[in-house]
């Protein structure tokens, strides 16, 4: 079996559009899945509402597609009752992180046997590019015409804040890396996170300045620095650029975990 | 085995032609019905996958299919299966 | 009289902007009225976009296009989705150098991607060139009010280009003659 | 066997709830259906049932949809502000035909207003409190007894019409403690497994489609999106939309009179009272003071989809006295149905109508 | 002196509320609504107004609660699924007399629905969506124009009756462009001020109490909680809560007639047709298609509080035909004020009824 | 001036319990703002719902009592819509970090200027003693019969990860301590956060063993230790006991804030 | 015949408690029928809590207490709150260790907190002394029943505490006589 | 200065009896009308904030005050005002 089975292709191709970097993390998702021997009709696929959450609509397994922002709090009730299952939520940084917020948090605090993985666009594809909780400072969107001024989220920061067991930031460029990443936190028991940077170019790149797809795409994989490296520099006093962002494996540790497979 | 875009799925992004080491796929340059420029495939027979796939059992490298957003890249059997001698370029 | 107008192609090519701008020109600089509207949806991205307009000398209260008798089309896709079924006392004005089907109604043919590409260097711009078309062949609009209405709409720094656009349009409608 | 207690409303609902089976339960406290998380607290974990406090109604409400998908029996429990913030969830659970059982203690509204009065302000939010249009079901018990039976077949009904079903109860109901009989066994009417090869949104007769429990290999998939029969996202065609929220409306409406249950005594008088929950109990002793063959009572169990039919049973009604805890919501859906005059009794504040209020209204209304 | 424009729907909305001197504007971006957020985003901060992107549509209508308190006209935008979300917060504006404007541009639903698709599904919701008893004022544009004007007038109305005031608009009037006269300033009544020594909940005759801004130095107590004419709660006093819901919804029910807005075609007409929003437009062409007299229509710009007085005005009504994007919501509350027959013409998926569907109606209804 | 002016002595007594600790973090709060020569026309309280949010129905200045979870999102709309005015919260543990978490983590996030005082007494007080997202493990409330099994939040952490400038946790037993970090939270621009520890006799003590409400301002008293001894001990090598908490100042720092006083 | 008996005191008294157990005591062991309510609300936190309970052989229709024709009264603030109105042919039995007024009806001074805390050493169980000369007073329900229903109800290892409670409660019950 | 506690507004926590440096507040053994027992006064005197307040013109210690969690503890002014001498025990 290799991850393109896990697809419903009557589905394909899929609604996001030409050089979105969601298709990209759902394939390493998928990949990263297909390593673990799960049988599709033990898995669950869950997602809330934006691009990043219809990817549920594309795999073969069971799939609640839910409302924005929610996919957690149905995971929890899906997973709860049924410890069996695996259960995967894909979501989007404005799905999880705006006004999935306080889902997300409960979720990391109580370290449910879940696995996240979160399509970062650093925008809300799906409305059609309003900023989001993750749009960096000065970026435009529909709604910050004047460049944004809000201060982001770290939402690696705040999941393992709030109590999550594994942690890690890669991006659509590094799909091997992102790969393994999933695949780390799909066996890790508790609550895992990744948080995958991609490219909206429709929505994102197109007004901040990246002309083509790959010029973003080259953008996430200059821009991401190694924990460890970050670290060395630090040390070394160099000053970091603010437009650099951690990558890498952020946590991983074994709380108490609730949901887990008996 | 050898390498194969679906026009049927492909938008045209060319995150390919961005990613190969080998540099197989190029920017096309006519575009299809949908008004989508798939890209081209150059001496694809060079792939590590396409090559070696057989031999490991698994798919090596990879990195094209798992970059391409809209599922369009695959490797189809050839029949008669027929391993290529091929130059590789570094 | 009530002219309901159809344009279609694909995501990209400024199908939206086009009949905005139409329907700018009639009710702005024509004293018309107009109506503009869209498909949205998720359904619209990847395939065929579509717009229409609906212009006319008295208010209008139906809004939605049902008998288009004016076609713009801009994409093969575009054409069989939207344009096959025009019916043939329409006119259809085409992108020739995009779209190899013809319809059954009087149709114009207009290289406008090529033209755009090749002669104004810019590909993004063959949209006004089908305006420019459309508007000489039809009279819809006058071409000054077209030629405000695209004035108002493009990105500043754009307007010589798409008024070249616009004439460029004009030119190839007057010499592409109608078939059938 | 059955089985004598002397228990509060709420203990009663959470009880009916364990007998027919629910082993899922998810909410957030609220004055005043705490009660009924509380003995889910207690007694769920030593039935191997799932007990979780959610961090709001949203998710509490999110949660039981997800455990229902497993194929659990699942409920929750809340009053006024918490059955708002269910409402999206609520939607969902319509339109994704999703079998659940929401609880909704009813307290004085709107907003915080009085957390531990009685009223009867939310009947017509439980009909149309979420967007768009749908159709569902809500029961409302007069008495402990009923809390328990109510509760219970709420899940069988969720089950059959693959619905949230509502428990429409009050503060007065959820709080009073009396005395109940408790059956040995209460009979479970299990949801119709989808069978395979049917698409998992494929209507029967009945209009409802076979249920695709997750876990089983269907491969289902479940959209709040208008979907069609495979489940499959299609919103763009009319068609399909109409068709869609047409069935869902139908599945219930059509089902009126198999879902309706209600209580008639009198059906010969000419001043017939309609009411449901606590108000009935104050009729009830208006007809026990006054045993006069002329007053009749309509108690209402089913409100939703509202049993127009038992109305016509009071052949001889001048006038229907409809007492309620709100500003007349029922009596406003009576009116659409007869031609006689419909007479709103309402009563805001937590005070149930005395016995000596409705004979006015009776005197008043000859 | 006027000024022409071709406006889509939703910018006109946010331009109305400009002209109406709104300077806040919370949301949370939702098709198809968004233009009037992301217009409002680009056009606040020159007129050192607040343009904020809340974390979701709780927390939208919630600041927008919050900024009305410090005298400012505030506005939210959304559609049915965070309109379901605000339900909340929306009852705690009716019970806090908080002055505000809610925009919903209607999609299909229920739940997730047609997010792209227009409809008038959330006509019952926009009445009776948040728990407990209340009343509120809804306004439905049918044509660009009106978004403009009837926005507009909502913050007066808001601030006139201190309640929350809905724009129910659809899809369908909100994206479309068409041609519209601006003028050049809209009359603004601002809300009426607390008079020093007055208790902050304590009612004029027109039953609305005056407005203690906050930093005025009034010290007001605001809550959703029952509260006195002080403002303290007051939560188990059965008097003092049916007096204040009463009021809150007599304050509005009583004002029917004045907050009335209507638009009579043909009133000796014997085939009457009743529509709000987008179906105005297909009745209009039907009466243009078809000038005979005996059509008529009552375009309801005000639905709620439901305007009844008017259907009195055409006295040889025959039938009443009702088209809405729903399944008869309104044609329901039709109904419940005229004796002659309502014929409920729903439409369902996101087209608009065609002039033929409606002439096929009153050919059907003869 | 002294605090007690800031009553609305007409309301008092109010519905606490006796012992509750809340009058004692009103007392401090209002001392603190005591000193900050604000006018009382221009400081607006506001909070959500539960025993410890009837506070600003007590004080005598504008106040908006709004609904459960949601001050900080009516705040928002309050303090950017007139900066000129001084805006506090207070809310309870449930509140801010149950059905509040995502107003609390945005608005920690925005570092929108306003000061929240959050009692938390581990338990949701004003409904009759449930289990609340603060609730340690092993604790006895009434939807937690068997102990609580869920992992708690630590509030600081999450508003430190989330962006707040100013962040202290302090107990109803240091009152001059608290006094202090609420006036340190009212100066600093931006968002402040100061988490009180407090007891609740009534449904939290009674339930888990404290008989006087003396014996818990104790335990608070004796459990808190300052960031700095922590430190301390964990250098040293001591095992840190399972139920101490942190107390002190645990976060200032001075990035961009909204909403600031013009 | 329906009889209301009232409960008042102030909170940790155990007067909710008190309503409970005799409600049972009728349902569960004397085959009788029984309504419980009780106030709730923050108002009730600091002041005087309120129970009732509705006893009768026939089913309990209307379930508020409107007119109690019994009285269990353990605070000062209870009595003035809850107890001052007893009409004249109502029964009150008081804590006459709290509560220093007396009622116009027939009245049973119990001084059953004193006797909690001197003769059984725990005032906390007042309350089941009041229950038991409430009992004794009025038998609205048997001894036996309520015996039971105090079993029922109170904390493990507490039972035999309570059982003198009660019994202290008859016994004072019969040495009190009435006034007036 | 006069060290009171307003018994209108005491509930008899008793937590002033354990946060006064100089042991002032003793639990109390009568309950009142409402079931509480205030704590008393023992030679109240001895209270820094009694006898220094006017002194230093403001509060001085106040530790009972701000613990009280129901704002029952104050100090009234004593006419005429007598400073008092007093043994202060440590
Ligand atoms: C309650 C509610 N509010 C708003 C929306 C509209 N909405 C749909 S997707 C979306 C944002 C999605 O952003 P993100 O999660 O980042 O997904 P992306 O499209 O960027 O992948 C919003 C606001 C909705 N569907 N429901
Ligand atoms: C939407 C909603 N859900 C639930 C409630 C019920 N409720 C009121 S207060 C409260 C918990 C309060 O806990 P906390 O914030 O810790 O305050 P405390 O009483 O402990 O001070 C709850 C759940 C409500 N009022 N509104
Ligand atoms: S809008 Fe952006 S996120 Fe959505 S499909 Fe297009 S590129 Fe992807
Ligand atoms: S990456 Fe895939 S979709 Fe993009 S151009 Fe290459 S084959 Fe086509
Ligand atoms: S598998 Fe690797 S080597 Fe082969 S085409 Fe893809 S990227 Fe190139
Ligand atoms: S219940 Fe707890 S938090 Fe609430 S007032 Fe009583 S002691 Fe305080
Ligand atoms: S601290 Fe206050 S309430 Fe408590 S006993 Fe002392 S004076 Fe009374
Ligand atoms: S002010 Fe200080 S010294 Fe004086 S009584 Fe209070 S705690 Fe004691
Ligand atoms: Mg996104
Ligand atoms: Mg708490």
């Amino acid at each position: 079996m290799t991850f393109e089975d896990w697809f419903r292709t009557d589905r394909l191709p899929h609604i996001y559009c030409a050089g979105c970097g969601n298709g990209t993390i759902i394939n390493c998702t998928l990949a990263a899945i297909d390593q673990m021997s799960w049988k599709k009709e033990e898995t669950v696929f869950i997602s809330g509402i934006g691009c990043s959450s219809r990817a549920p609509g594309y795999i073969v397994t069971d799939s609640l597609h839910t409302t924005h922002g929610r996919a957690l709090a149905f995971a929890t009730g899906v997973k709860m009752a049924n410890p069996a299952l695996n259960v995967v939520i894909f979501t989007g940084d404005g799905d999880l992180a705006a006004i999935g917020g306080n889902h997300f948090i409960h979720a990391c605090r109580r370290n449910i046997d879940l696995t996240v993985v979160c399509m970062n666009n650093q925008i809300y594809g799906m409305t059609g590019g309003q900023g989001s909780p993750t749009t960096p400072k000065g970026c435009l969107s529909t709604t910050t015409p004047y460049g944004c001024s809000e201060p982001p989220f770290d939402l690696c920061e705040l999941a393992i804040a709030a109590g999550a067991n594994y942690v890690a930031r890669w991006t659509s460029y590094h799909v091997k890396e992102l790969e393994k990443a999933v695949r780390a936190g799909l066996e890790t028991p508790g609550f895992s996170f990744i948080e995958a940077m991609t490219q909206c170019p429709t929505n994102f790149g197109r007004r901040n300045k990246f002309k083509q797809v790959a010029d973003q795409v080259d953008y996430l994989k200059t821009h991401g620095v190694l924990r460890a490296k970050r670290e060395r520099m630090i040390e070394q006093g160099e000053k970091i650029p603010e437009d650099l962002f951690v990558i890498g494996e952020l946590m991983r540790r074994n709380r108490p975990a609730m949901g887990v497979k008996p | 085995m050898k390498l194969a875009i679906d026009e049927t799925r492909c938008k045209g992004c060319n995150l390919c032609t961005k990613v190969c080491p080998y540099k197989i796929f190029k920017e096309g340059n006519k575009p299809n019905r949908k008004g989508i420029v798939v890209p081209e495939l150059d001496r694809p027979e060079r792939c590590a996958n396409c090559r070696l796939q057989h031999l490991y059992g698994r798919t090596l490298c990879g990195v094209c299919q798992l970059t391409c957003p809209d599922q369009a890249i695959h490797w189809v059997e050839e029949q008669p299966y027929e391993p290529k001698k091929v130059a590789i370029e570094y | 009289m009530r002219h309901e107008i159809r344009f279609s192609g694909f995501g990209g090519q400024g199908i939206i902007l086009s009949a905005v701008i139409l329907g700018r020109a009639a009710v702005m600089y024509d004293n018309k009225h107009a109506v503009q509207t869209q498909v949205y949806g998720p359904e619209a991205r990847g395939g065929a976009s579509m717009s229409a307009v609906i212009i006319d000398e008295e208010p209008i209260f139906f809004p939605k296009v049902t008998m288009p008798d004016i076609y713009v089309i801009m994409s093969q896709e575009g054409f069989e989705k939207y344009g096959a079924g025009a019916p043939e006392d329409a006119v259809m004005v085409l992108d020739s150098s995009l779209v190899h089907s013809r319809p059954k109604c009087t149709c114009y043919e207009i290289p406008a991607t090529r033209e755009a590409k090749q002669v104004l260097g810019r590909d993004i711009v063959a949209n006004i060139v089908m305006l420019g078309a459309l508007v000489r062949v039809t009279g819809i609009v006058s071409e000054a009010a077209l030629e405000k209405a695209i004035l108002d709409s493009v990105p500043k720094g754009t307007e010589a280009l798409n008024i070249k656009a616009m004439k460029k349009g004009i030119e190839l409608a007057a010499t592409a003659g109608s078939k059938p | 066997m059955t089985k004598l207690e002397f228990w509060q409303g709420n203990t009663a609902c959470a009880e009916g709830a364990l007998a027919a089976g629910c082993r899922f339960f998810g909410c957030y406290p609220i004055t005043p259906s705490t009660e009924v998380a509380e003995h889910m607290a207690v007694k769920l974990p030593k039935k191997n049932g799932i007990f979780i406090q959610m961090e709001d109604e949203i998710a509490s409400m999110a949660a039981i949809i997800g455990a229902s998908w497993t194929g659990m029996r699942a409920m929750t429990a809340t009053s006024g502000p918490g059955f708002s913030l269910m409402m999206e969830n609520i939607g969902f659970a319509a339109m994704t035909e999703t079998p659940c059982v929401i609880v909704n203690i009813q307290r004085g509204g709107p907003s915080t207003g009085q957390p531990t009065m009685a009223a009867q302000g939310d009947m017509m939010q439980c009909r149309f409190g979420s967007h768009g249009d749908y159709s569902v079901i809500a029961l409302c018990p007069a008495s402990v007894q009923e809390m328990y039976e109510l509760t219970a077949r709420a899940f069988d009904l969720a089950d059959q019409y693959r619905v949230p079903v509502f428990l429409m109860a009050d503060e007065i109901i959820g709080h009073m403690r009396e005395r109940i009989t408790i059956p040995d066994k209460v009979a479970q009417t299990p949801r119709r497994e989808l069978e395979k090869g049917v698409l998992p949104f494929q209507p029967d007769a009945q209009l409802i489609p076979g249920f695709a429990t997750f876990g089983k290999g269907y491969g289902v998939h479940v959209t709040g999106l208008t979907h069609d029969e495979q489940g499959y996202p299609c919103t763009t065609n009319p068609k399909v939309h109409a068709a869609l929220v047409q069935r869902l409306v139908d599945k219930i409406e059509n089902a009126r009179t198999a879902i309706a249950d209600y209580d008639v005594v009198n059906p010969d008088a000419e001043q017939v009272f309609v009411a449901y929950g606590a108000p009935v109990r104050t009729v009830r002793q208006v007809l026990h003071d006054n045993p006069r063959a002329n007053i009749g009572l309509l108690q209402l169990r089913t409100v939703w989809p509202f049993p127009e039919h038992a109305l016509t049973i009071f052949k001889h009604a001048k006038v229907f006295l409809v007492p309620e805890l709100n500003l007349g919501q029922i009596a406003r859906e009576i009116d659409r149905h007869v031609k006689v005059p419909v007479v709103s009794l309402p009563k805001l504040g937590g005070d149930l109508h005395t016995p000596s209020d409705l004979v006015a209204a009776l005197e008043a209304h000859k």
